[in-house]
């Protein structure tokens, strides 16, 4: 299946799994190579990945093959860590408990002893508790919803006086909500975020809204002299942002003509 | 005079973009002609019955009465929204399953069962939604919340009550592990939750 | 058949939020089964008809046809809206501040660095405060809008320039353009350009 989908792709040592070279991915999960991640999107958690497998051999939750199971699941945890996908921790843990699970069932069991449990009890208490709220969410999904299912019915005030006072906003409270997402942004570390000067930005959203009823502007019309050696730097460098954002273009018609910039045509 | 009250209180559901209580409602009348509670809810029936050859109905939900668009018509009111309804992910749809049905519940209760850590950004995603509020902190090292739904949840989905959830499908009995399950039902579930985990 | 034409018609009309064109309205059906222009003018008088007695009436404006509660009824409209002033919500708050300072931007930048969705009622909560505005589109596809602040937010807040908003010392400085000029100057500067900008 996956051989059919990316042509060639047979020929190509994918990974190095336990001293064993990959060519191809497992056959029942097309994974595409690009998008390993899809993995990690599709299963909710190591559990959920565990009940695939399980239903993928045609096993009931409640008579499981743990070496089978373990044997598939590392396979896989394996081949997403020689594509150094980052596995949560749990995907892990799971791991580890199944390959103790495994060992476990290999130790003959005392039979006189009727009072000890089936190593795979637990395993098996865990499956089933989530597989119940795993189909309650599935039904979840499927309720009609607002907006999707059903809509509500509204119509346009009429006019009288607004009597809602307004609510005030100190401005420190807009500085600390920013710093509160800085400060998640950081730890997550997933952003690097440029906060160019606030007078630059300022002076992009002047030159977009100008935009608006103007297609082309002179590029010499955008510096005001009176601004100074600082306004222009400022005009300057919010040309560049834009441009680099895509939102503008330069243009010039001809040799040593004026420069104009323009909004970016929109697609009707 | 009783034809202007439903014209009130008609005007009221369709312009509050919330639903309403019966309180609501007869908060809206002047002091000295607040009607009673019987009266709004006679005139409530009677909007409802308005409402037969109309577009739009009377629904009660969780937090009041709202007017909503006839579930028959949305086909064609769809059409209307450019924006596409929002996508939940398998992780925030069983959090909100185990929220739902074991409410009130912590955090790390949730992970236990999941078998998998509940990002604290999922959570934050959900509570902003208005969907669930912490109602209490669990009393053991930590103190950490315990989450519940709002009305706002059930109101998104059109329910009364917490009752009206689809059943949560039971507990197979542990202790007879020789227990088989039909397999055509579980071929059937597997069809359909495939269908479910399509990537996006 | 003729009776279901009303009921759409009245659905959309009543859960647009926006007046409704007859072209907007024959594009609710099916290709093969588009009312005439003739039907559908027909129907609106009709529905004209049966909001005699009721709390809201069919109005055309310069943009089509809106359903609006009866002007008569306004001063039990009011009282819905004479609510206690709610404070605004953190995720408010946020996407407020990461426009202040991260102007323009788009919805999705702004989810981006919150790690959460920002809802179509916020911003337009926000719009509608009249802090914010729409200055153009990103040039990607579904071409987002940019949002930016408008002269009322710096009114609100006192202030001639967003600048003036206050820094925020611990952010990284990861690019820092070297913008550090004589402080002399950019004193000048900020006179002169408030000269500039006093008429808009």
């Amino acid at each position: 299946m996956s051989e059919n989908k990316v042509p060639r792709q047979e020929e190509i040592v994918l990974a190095t799994v336990q001293g064993k070279e990959v060519t191809s991915l497992p056959e029942d999960l097309y994974v595409p190579p690009n998008s390993l991640k899809i993995f990690l999107d599709t299963f909710a958690g190591p559990l959920d990945l565990l009940l695939y497998l399980i239903r993928k051999q045609n096993l009931d939750i409640l008579d499981i093959d743990v070496a089978k199971i373990t044997e598939q699941y590392v396979s896989y945890i394996d081949l997403m860590e020689a594509f150094q996908i980052e596995l949560a921790g749990d995907y892990l843990v799971m791991a580890a408990y199944l390959a103790e699970l495994k060992s476990r069932m290999l130790l003959p069991r005392p039979s006189d002893n009727e009072e000890e449990e089936d190593p795979r009890a637990e395993l098996m208490r865990r499956l089933q508790e989530y597989q119940r709220f795993k189909e309650a969410a599935s039904k979840i999904d499927l309720l009609p919803r607002l907006n999707r299912d059903f809509f509500l019915a509204g119509a346009k005030l009429p006019e009288f006086e607004a009597v809602t006072p307004i609510v005030d906003l100190p401005m420190e409270e807009l500085s600390f909500a920013l710093a509160e997402v800085m400060r998640r942004v950081d730890q997550s570390k997933a952003h690097l975020i440029n906060f160019e000067q606030l007078s630059t930005r300022e002076r992009m959203t002047e030159i977009l809204e100008r935009m608006r009823n103007e297609t082309f502007i002179e590029f010499s019309t955008l510096f005001k002299i009176k601004e100074g050696r600082m306004g222009v730097v400022v005009t300057f460098l919010a040309v560049l942002e834009l441009l680099k954002d895509s939102l503008i273009e330069i243009v010039q018609s001809e040799e040593f003509g004026p420069i104009h910039i323009k909004g970016i045509e929109e697609v009707h | 005079m009783e034809n202007k009250l439903i014209q009130i209180i008609e005007a009221a559901l369709l312009s509050a973009s919330r639903p309403l209580t019966i309180k609501e409602i007869q908060r809206l009348f002047p002091k000295d002609q607040t009607p009673d509670k019987e009266d709004i809810k006679e005139t409530l029936d009677e909007i409802e019955e308005l409402c037969t050859n109309r577009g739009v109905e009377l629904k009660r939900v969780s937090s009041g009465y709202r007017m909503q668009v006839k579930q028959s018509l949305s086909e064609y009111i769809a059409k209307l929204w450019e924006e596409k309804p929002q996508k939940y992910t398998k992780a925030t749809l069983e959090t909100l399953a185990l929220i739902a049905y074991r409410q009130p519940i912590t955090r790390g209760e949730i992970e236990e069962i999941r078998g998998v850590s509940v990002g604290t950004q999922l959570i934050r995603g959900i509570l902003e939604r208005g969907w669930i509020k912490i109602v209490g902190q669990r009393d053991v090292p930590g103190r950490p919340s315990l989450y519940a739904t709002t009305k706002e949840f059930l109101d998104y989905f059109g329910l009364q009550h917490l009752r009206e959830l689809p059943d949560l499908p039971d507990l197979p009995d542990v202790n007879s592990l020789d227990m088989e399950l039909p397999l055509e039902e579980e071929k059937e579930q597997t069809e359909s939750q495939s269908e479910l985990q399509a990537p996006h």
